[in-house]
């Protein structure tokens, strides 16, 4: 063992996180020196971390997997998209939310870098070639957002909704722990490459197999499928909307990763095993978040929901099991996640000083008050439906594409069924927007940030939608290139 | 049955005892205590494994650290212990059920899984801390470092959801001072007066 | 004039150009640029699509076609073409966006960029659905073609138009969802083709195709709309404005019909036989339960809109009944159709202008003070009924010469629409157009002005001419039948 | 001019004038309106004649004038089939039609929708020629359809009036239902002989018809039925709503709701015929089922004589022309299913010259009575308007079958060809007509009693209850007309407009049955168009010449039963007026019936058109409303609201539940492998 | 020696006794906390039982970031749940039920 075996080149795949990290690091410290009118430069330091380390991802990183710290983190074309997918998004959320939280005293220091700590969990998460490192990203990412939560700390809602997130998310830690423990026993290893090894060679193994059903149920917590959904609509409820954005739109892309390199890649071997367990995620999930969504009045509520229904979408495309059926489940989450972006940016958008715009009703007569915005979260909606032109039409399709490629006809169908169930809650929004007078006269005022920023989301559902390719060029490479 | 059989057997049993009681009793401060002893019950059954360093290590981080910080807080959030332990029986059955359930079912496959005799001793000579050591800095040295921002993250996160300045007290901020000035102080109304249309036409 | 240029892409987005561009000119106080602009645009949307009947060849072939890949990760291509069917839907299309255009001028005050741009850009999607060769192309423009519909339906409707647009919008996507999941069904059975016509060349088991065909039909069924899946159709229409309803019966329920043709019959041409008494059963109902529904009702529009049901019971009729009598007959009626209800509505809208109310016994005594408009009434009702000299003649006596040779049983039942039809259509005009003036809002009734007269009159030449002349129409829709028939013939197992 | 030009004069002038009229008469005139289409008229008879002397002459047209619709192997078109039966029904319409535009002048002088009036009858004998000269089906059917339109519009002519309305919707929805018989006719042939025809033109379709002479089909399965008795069955379905046979004959009396001289131009002396000369002209189809014909020949009785009966007992004079009108088609009809076609199309010619002559007598009447129709009103007549009389009585002996009147040629030949028929029903049917020769003869005479002679009642009846009580005994007939309110002075003569006509028609009225009967009937005129037939040639051996028929019809049976007809009418309406209410009390039971027309109308009321309500209520508020939209559709949509409101309630908002619910999950799992996969 | 599958048993029981312990009780988020602390105790044991079986140091280092993240992981929870004691003025796990449906 010697230790000078780190040199520059082992250390180059992880430098978008050691820059990530140095750059919190600093902020950490100097926006204790900034007055508090003075956080708006700790904002905009943060969005300059964010973009140069987004652009820091573009360059570095190859084709092929560059597994290095020992096995221990490895990066390829998957980590490297998504990372920038994820950086992005961090920052729009934090373009799209800075007057809401200014008004509202959060936007401080600690809101910031707590964000950036959640990133660079989310990055070590998706670089993770080992059940320590997946862990340790996983938990970085969790604490900063249970944190975050509670960051509102005056609010009775955003404190319980903290407390659940925490004590639920903790739990699940221990089952995927739990499981993580069984398939070491099993495998005898922790490291992926090695894990997927030893599975393909030994045959049956109990082990593996007891650890995977608890490894199933913490990745189906963090993503959020049924029936480990539950703290998806009080969290997303509870906390403050840029908050909610935090935790509801990235993470997703992260967890996603987390899915690829444990069971699609650690337990390759075990496809055959997780596909049924996968199947009753997907079922449960597409069933819950659709028809519990058409009774919900908040909508942020009703989003959670939605969002529950959607990963079920994810979780089939993955269940798929195939080249196809990742590509589809990464296209679908990074698409999910800006749609997430947009109609969580409506809600940052109309909400005011001491008023949240979060009941349906606030949209009522939205195309009386303005016609752009409305027009906006009318592509939201029906890209979240599953209506094309947008986006989130093409995102389905591929899923479903791949699931039935699988031979899970019978899902496809019934995914398809509960589709229409669902689109009687976006559209609810739409006619609100559309068919209502509004209740109130009061124009919109977001600053010019918020504004561009959410359209130039709700855009990019339609824009994508329209020209997919490039996207589905780019996972589908990435995908290739992981396994 | 060798002794270490026995000894795993006793330290085994308390453990399950323990963390039973954690569970169920009234007190949260008899839980901590519980819990502590659970935790000394669980490095003893470590140290049958060899490991020392994790055993030593559970009872200072855990015990040392994080159990105080338990009773600390039992301590100052003022709790009514009574009312905590309302409707505990109502819900036991469904409760116990499922754990009674879950419990035989994981218990009964492990229980059926390769016992396997166990790795012996280590070879004598051999450092459990100090292999940890070696590893820790090399191999593991990225999660190390993420470690080490998770705490960090930990210590931010406690302050900022912690630290809080009173609203009784009361700060001077001698630069606000200086900065205030007239306009900010007092405020000029123009009020129109009333004219004689608005007269007339109240009075017609 | 327009050689080379790619036509059927132009005839697809120039109304959406000019529907976006409407929408971003469009201000609410000042409308005029607004309604020039959507003007110019729909003339110019049927300008393009001139050189599709002017430059095709009266065969079977697609025509027209453009073919460039979009995601060629899936081999989605953006394909395009038309054969015999389609093209006369998009000439027939353009033609109503014109008129509905004209249509709206001053009548729709509130919002009406909005209105406008949601046409024009319903348009190019309509468009875009008859001219996709690749079948999630074709789902793409099916499924936004909804957009569009919802909000006219729900944003410039009547007082019920919140139910009926929701209901609109969820009986089409639960049909068309599971037509999505055919077409995916599909592309694994041509090996990843998501092209049309491959899916028409692809060998499939008997299961299979009849559950491909299960799929498509919910799909199509619910656009036609077939009993028992048609209620939204009444609901739809009434609380629709004018131009959702023109556009609502005149081209998108010639969705469905254009679908079956399209996609089922030569996909799953054996379990098109073999359910073939299954649709005609199906269309036998909606020819004479609808018959006698519409009698009954007391609201004009729907009225009509249950007549559109019982005829476009003629169109699945004549398609499922396979032979060239019934497919033409079909088709004709299809096109007939568009003309006929889009007038009737459009006459309705004449009379709720002035009225407000599109209560039958509101009325009575219209041709007193309407002269005008009521010969224009009588002539489309009588278009409805089917009288021959009137294109709603051509489709109707086809399709009963092609029912004729399967069975006259139900051609014995298809032709009771003579009198139902006769029955409802005339019953109505006796009501409204006839009779003493009934009130006083009728006895303010002002005649038809030139703006009205235009659509109208352009509605009333393209009726007679299609029922006096209607061989143009047959000779560039007759290779294409032959092609289709010859297809369904042979058996895909 | 060549055959083919002249027989697009003929059919497409008086469409020119329908719209020129139509489109620019509001614009330039009444007196534009009428002499556009009176000329347009005219000209289409001049090309009539002409085509008629071109056709005597031996020249025949057969020939397409553009293809309407074609498939794969089949084309359907527009075409012209001209010959001896097409060019007489040419000159017949054309004549009565351009006789009926100029007393049309007079006639609607004060109506306010003058021009649209010209419009429509031009359209009519446009439609009209359209029908007779079609050499294929699907132009027969356009113009038998576009004669109904016309129709429709006429006798709707005066939107105003309820009746009108409701006569006019009832005349449509008749004809559709004889409409949708012809249709499945149509079908049928081209479904069995399009695949040899390629299409539905006359003379492939004839051509062919022998040799489907004994195919049998089965219409109602495990029933053997004669293909062409089936095709000719519903063909004539068609000929008995357009012609107005019975049990589809309810719409032609409402009819008389339309101005006068459509009365006499559509609703008697042409578009009604339209089903006699079809079967005329499918005469080849139909002596290939006797079935068909003895179907034929018992509906034309039972018309003939019931309707007949009727007249009796009316008092409106349009309605008892009508009804005579019926009674003449019965016999027509009569004649077809004897196979004595040619005999059928003589009477046809006949009765329109007289029919028109007694219509538009009785609308003369109508104008000098300030549209006053009913009869009991009337009285006297002859001396203020004695053309009108004179012509009206030339009618009614025409009507009555009283030699040597047109009408005595044609209902005698009809009569003799019964006779000499061997068609089932035959027997029945020569009874019945002899029966209806004495009803023809007593109500032709009572009208002509009523009217012109007696007492003159037409002083004193402007008595408003009275008018009212008229008015619901016919259906409200009566109700308001305008102009109608006082007699100014006494009646007189009409003007020349509408005398000249009468008297044109009133010449051939006379004469046309001796002029014709031998070259049209036994001369082979109709050869090559209408089928020779046992009947006829039955006919020719005891036919000797008009006169020897004359003479010798005061030897047989219906001239006395005519002359008894007369006679009685001249008992009861002369002699004894006041026996006639005494005869109507005592037949009361009877006379009701007849009142209410054999309770046709109240029946169809009642089980189609109530019926077809209730149904379609039912369906509606029941099929759709109730189980589609309630159960089924809003249905689901409740079980799903519910089912979320249930699902919503799981989420409790208590850590505990959501733990409980992950680890139940778990355990699922496990529990699922464990038991299920057997795997672990 | 002690066999593996003893330890493997212990420590499910041990792990579902915390897992009941988090759903059963309604009243003490504390005990919540202690719950999840018995329970990654349980998988820790888990991971040196393996370690020790298949002498693979691995599982120990995991162990040994289990029990770092464990220790901040308690942290982040205890100043929540004083956050939430501010607000709620309560433990109570009842108490949290504001967000629900």
């Amino acid at each position: 063992m010697n230790l000078a075996t780190f040199s520059l080149a082992t250390v180059a795949p992880a430098m978008p996180e050691i820059v990530l990290l140095a750059l919190v690091s600093i902020l950490l410290v100097a926006h204790l020196f900034f007055r508090a009118d003075e956080q708006r430069l700790t904002y905009g330091l943060t969005l300059v971390s964010l973009a140069g380390v987004a652009a820091l991802c573009t360059v570095s990183g190859g084709q092929g997997p560059t597994v290095t710290f020992y096995g221990m983190f490895v990066s390829d074309t998957l980590s490297q998209v998504l990372k920038v997918a994820t950086l992005l998004t961090v920052a729009a959320t934090l373009v799209l939310s800075r007057s809401y939280l200014e008004l509202r005293g959060l936007l401080t220091g600690e809101f910031l870098c707590l964000a950036l700590f959640g990133t660079l969990g989310m990055m070590v998460m998706i670089s993770a070639h080992h059940f320590i490192t997946l862990f340790l990203g996983l938990e970085l990412m969790a604490l900063s957002q249970y944190a975050m939560v509670a960051l509102e700390r005056d609010s009775v809602r955003a404190t319980e909704a903290a407390m659940k997130y925490f004590v639920l998310g903790a739990l699940s830690s221990g089952l995927l722990l739990y499981g993580m423990s069984m398939i070491y026993g099993g495998t005898g290893s922790l490291e992926l490459s090695r894990v997927a090894h030893a599975i393909e060679q030994g045959g049956h193994n109990t082990y593996a197999l007891f650890g995977l059903v608890f490894v199933v149920a913490g990745i189906a917590f963090k993503l959020g499928n049924a029936p480990f959904h539950m703290w998806i609509p009080d969290v997303y409820h509870g906390a403050a909307t840029p908050t909610t954005i935090i935790v509801g739109a990235a993470p997703k892309i992260a967890a996603f990763a987390f899915i690829i390199r444990l069971l699609t890649y650690g337990l390759q071997g075990l496809t055959a095993d997780w596909q049924p367990m996968l199947v009753i995620l997907v079922v449960a999930s597409i069933a819950v978040g659709n028809i519990i969504a058409i009774a919900q009045g908040n909508l942020k509520r009703m989003l959670a929901y939605s969002t529950i229904s959607h990963m079920g979408f994810v979780m089939m495309g993955i269940l798929a099991g195939n080249e196809a059926g990742y590509t589809a489940a990464m296209f679908y989450v990074i698409v999910y996640a800006i749609m997430t972006l947009g109609s969580f940016g409506m809600i940052l958008l109309l909400s005011r000083a001491g008023f949240e715009a979060e009941n349906i009703e606030d949209f009522k007569g939205l195309n009386q008050r303005s016609r752009w915005y409305a027009f906006m979260m009318l592509i939201l909606m029906f890209s979240l439906a599953g209506i094309p032109p947008a986006v989130g039409f093409l995102a389905k399709l591929f899923v479903l594409n791949a699931a039935l490629d699988a031979g899970y006809t019978w899902l496809v169908v019934y995914a398809v069924l509960l589709s229409v169930v669902g689109a009687f809650y976006y559209l609810r929004i739409v006619k609100l927007m559309y068919m209502d007078a509004p209740t109130t006269e009061i124009t919109l005022d977001a600053r010019a940030d918020t504004r561009w920023m959410l359209s130039a989301t709700a855009l990019a559902t339609l824009i994508l939608g329209l020209i997919p390719s490039p996207l589905v060029e780019i996972c589908s490479r990435a995908i290739a290139a992981t396994m | 049955m060798d002794f270490t059989l026995i000894l795993f057997y006793c330290f085994g049993a308390v453990l399950l005892a323990t963390s039973f009681l954690v569970i169920t009793v009234r007190n949260p401060v008899h839980a901590a205590l519980f819990l502590v002893l659970a935790f000394f019950t669980a490095s003893g059954l470590w140290l049958l494994m060899y490991a020392e360093f994790l055993a030593m290590t559970l009872v200072l981080v855990y015990v040392g650290a994080v159990m105080v910080l338990f009773i600390f807080v039992v301590m100052m959030l003022d709790i009514n212990i009574d009312l905590l332990r309302e409707g505990f029986w109502k819900h036991l059955p469904l409760a116990g059920t499922v754990g009674v359930l879950m419990a035989a079912e994981m218990a009964g496959l492990l229980w059926r899984s390769a016992g396997g005799a166990g790795a012996g001793a280590p070879p004598p000579g051999y450092s459990n801390t100090k292999a940890l050591g070696r590893v820790l800095y090399t191999d593991y040295v990225f999660p190390f470092e993420i470690a080490s921002v998770i705490l960090l993250v930990a210590i931010v996160a406690a302050i900022a959801l912690t630290l809080r300045s009173r609203k009784e007290t009361k700060y001077q901020d001698a630069a606000l001072q200086v900065l205030a000035h007239s306009a900010g102080r007092l405020k000029i109304v123009k009020v129109a007066p009333e004219t004689d249309a608005k007269v007339d036409g109240a009075n017609p | 004039m327009l050689q080379g240029l790619p036509i059927l892409s132009l005839v697809i987005w120039l109304p959406i150009a000019f529907g976006i561009l409407v929408l971003f000119v469009g201000k609410d106080r000042d409308p005029a640029p607004a309604r020039w602009i959507a003007l110019a645009g729909s003339l110019l949307g049927l300008f393009v699509c001139f050189p599709l009947w002017t430059g095709f060849d009266r065969v079977a072939t697609m025509q027209f076609v453009e073919n460039v890949p979009w995601i060629a990760h899936f081999n989605i291509n953006y394909h395009l073409g038309v054969d015999g069917i389609s093209m006369p839907l998009i000439l027939l299309n353009s033609f109503m966006t014109v008129l509905v255009v004209i249509a709206h001028w001053e009548v729709i005050t509130d919002k009406v960029a909005q209105y406008l741009a949601a046409f024009l850009i319903m348009s190019g999607l309509i468009n875009g659905v008859f001219a996709s060769l690749d079948a999630v192309v074709f789902y793409v423009f099916f499924e936004a073609m909804l957009i569009p519909m919802f909000l006219i339906i729900g944003v410039w409707g009547g007082p019920n138009r919140v139910y009926a647009a929701v209901k609109f919008f969820l009986y089409t996507l639960l049909g068309s969802l599971l037509m999505l999941a055919a077409f995916i069904y599909l592309y694994q059975q041509t090996n990843g083709s998501f092209e049309i016509l491959d899916f028409h060349q692809v060998p499939l088991t008997l299961t299979a195709q009849v559950l491909i065909f299960l799929a498509m039909f919910m799909s199509f069924a619910v656009k036609v709309p077939m009993w028992p899946v048609h209620t939204w159709l009444p609901d739809a229409h009434v609380e629709a404005p004018t131009g959702g309803s023109v556009i609502l019966a005149a081209i998108t329920l010639k969705i469905g019909g254009y679908g079956f043709v399209r996609f089922n019959l030569p996909i799953a041409p054996d379990a098109s036989h073999l359910l073939d008494g299954f649709m005609i059963t199906l269309s036998l109902i909606a020819v004479v339960y609808i018959g006698l529904v519409a009698l009954v009702q007391s609201d004009m529009k729907k009225l009509i809109a249950y007549s559109s049901i019982s005829h476009m019971g003629f169109v699945t009729l004549g398609l499922f009944i396979f032979n060239g009598e019934g497919m033409l007959g079909a088709l004709m009626q299809m096109i007939s159709h568009g003309f006929v209800s889009a007038a009737l509505f459009l006459c309705v809208g004449v009379l709720y202008d002035r009225v407000h109310s599109r209560q039958i016994a509101d009325y009575g005594g219209v041709a007193n003070t309407m002269p005008v408009f009521a010969a224009f009434f009588v002539l489309f009702a009588m278009a409805n009924s089917g009288l021959p000299g009137t294109s709603g003649f051509v489709g109707e006596f086809t399709v009963i010469l092609g029912t004729m040779k399967v069975s006259f049983w139900y051609t014995f039942l298809a032709a009771t629409t003579l009198i139902f039809g006769a029955a409802y259509t005339l019953w109505m005009i006796k009501r409204v157009v006839y009779g003493a003036v009934a009130n006083e809002h009728v006895a303010a009734l002002k005649d038809v002005g030139k703006r009205e007269l235009v659509f109208l009159a352009l509605l009333a030449i393209a009726v007679l001419a299609m029922g006096l002349d209607p061989r143009p129409l047959s000779d560039v829709m007759n290779p294409t039948i032959q092609e289709l028939l010859r297809h369904v013939a042979q058996p895909k197992i | 001019m060549d055959l083919m030009t002249l027989s697009l004069i003929a059919a497409f002038a008086p469409l020119v004038g329908a719209i020129l009229a139509g489109f620019l008469g509001w614009k330039l005139g009444r007196a534009f309106a009428h002499t556009v289409t009176i000329a347009s008229v005219a000209i289409s008879f001049v090309a009539s004649v002409m085509a008629f002397q071109q056709v005597a002459a031996g020249a025949r047209l057969d020939a397409e004038v553009y293809t309407w619709l074609a498939g794969d192997g089949w084309r359907l078109q527009v075409g012209f089939l001209v010959d001896k039966l097409t060019v007489t029904m040419m000159t017949v319409v054309t004549f009565v039609s351009l006789m009926v535009h100029v007393y049309t002048i007079g006639y609607m002088a004060d109506d306010p929708g003058y021009q649209r009036f010209f419009a429509y009858i031009s359209l009519f004998t446009f439609s009209m020629m359209m029908l007779v000269m079609a050499n294929n089906f699907v132009q027969l059917f356009f113009g038998w359809e576009a004669v109904g339109l016309v129709s429709y519009l006429l006798i709707g002519f005066w939107f105003t009036r309820p009746t009108a309305i409701y006569a006019n919707l009832k005349a449509f929805l008749v004809n559709r239902v004889g409409d949708f018989g012809f249709l499945l006719g149509i079908a049928i042939l081209f479904a069995q002989f399009g695949a040899v025809t390629g299409g539905l033109d006359y003379a492939p379709i004839f051509a062919e018809a022998p040799k489907f002479a004994a195919k049998l089909v089965q219409v109602v399965p495990g029933v053997n039925w004669s293909l062409m008795s089936v095709v000719c069955i519903c063909l004539f379905v068609g000929a008995m709503g357009k012609s107005a046979q019975f049990p589809l004959h309810v719409w032609l009396p409402d009819s008389m709701e339309g101005p006068t001289p459509i009365s006499a131009l559509i609703h008697a002396a042409t578009m009604v015929t339209a089903g006699i000369f079809m079967v005329a002209r499918m005469s080849p189809l139909f002596e290939l089922s006797e079935t068909a014909r003895s179907f034929v020949v018992v509906i034309g009785a039972i018309t003939c004589f019931f309707m007949a009966l009727i007249a009796i007992t009316q008092y409106d004079i349009k309605r008892v022309v009508a009804y005579s009108t019926l009674s003449q088609l019965g016999y027509m009809t009569m004649a077809l299913g004897a196979s004595a076609y040619s005999v059928a199309i003589f009477h046809l010619m006949t009765h329109a010259f007289f029919k028109a002559v007694l219509f538009l007598g009785a609308g003369s009447v109508i104008i000098a009575l300030h549209h006053e129709q009913d009869m009991r009103k009337m009285g006297g007549l002859a001396r203020y308007m004695p053309i009108t009389f004179w012509t009206v009585v030339i009618g009614a002996f025409a009507n009555a079958g009283i030699p040597p009147f047109s009408g005595f040629f044609s209902k005698d030949s009809i009569i003799e060809a019964l006779a000499a028929s061997h068609v089932p029903g035959a027997g029945f049917a020569y009874a019945l007509a002899l029966a209806a020769v004495f009803v023809g003869g007593l109500y032709s005479f009572r009208l002509v009693f009523m009217t012109f002679l007696g007492k003159e009642r037409f002083e004193t009846h402007l008595n408003h209850a009275d008018h009212a009580e008229h008015g619901r005994e016919h259906g409200g007939s009566g109700a308001e007309e305008p102009g109608h309110k006082e007699m100014h002075g006494k009646p007189h003569e009409s003007p020349w407009v509408v005398t000249l006509p009468l008297i044109l028609l009133a010449i051939p009225s006379v004469v046309i049955g001796a002029m014709t009967i031998e070259p049209m009937l036994y001369g082979g005129w109709f050869d090559g168009a209408i089928s020779k037939t046992e009947t006829m040639e039955e006919l020719a051996r005891e036919f000797h010449g008009w006169g020897a028929m004359v003479l010798h019809s005061v030897a047989t049976v219906p001239f006395w039963l005519a002359i008894a007809g007369a006679a009685t009418a001249w008992f009861f309406f002369i002699y004894r007026p006041e026996l006639a209410a005494v005869a109507r009390k005592k037949f009361g039971v009877l006379v009701t019936i007849l009142d209410r027309k054999y309770g046709f109308d109240d029946f169809n009321d009642w089980f189609f058109a109530g019926g077809a309500r209730k149904v379609g209520t039912g369906l509606w508020s029941w099929g759709d409303r109730t189980i589609i939209d309630g159960i089924m559709v809003n249905g689901t949509a409740r079980v799903i609201g519910m089912f979320a409101s249930f699902a919503r309630g799981m989420q409790t908002g208590y850590i505990y539940t959501y733990a409980f619910t992950m680890i139940l999950g778990v355990f699922a799992f496990l529990t699922f492998f464990l038991f299920y996969l057997r795997k672990l | 020696m002690i066999p593996l599958n003893h330890y493997l048993v212990l420590s499910a029981l041990v792990f579902a006794v915390s897992v009941v312990g988090i759903f059963l009780n309604r009243k003490n988020l504390i005990i919540l906390l202690m719950a999840i602390e018995l329970m990654l105790l349980a998988v820790n044991m888990n991971f040196i039982a393996f370690s020790h079986q298949l002498a693979d140091l691995s599982g120990q280092v995991f162990v040994f970031f289990i029990l770092t993240v464990a220790a901040a992981e308690s942290a982040i929870g205890l100043a929540i749940l004083v956050a939430l004691f501010r607000n709620l003025k309560s433990i109570n796990v009842d108490d949290l039920g504001s967000l629900k449906g």
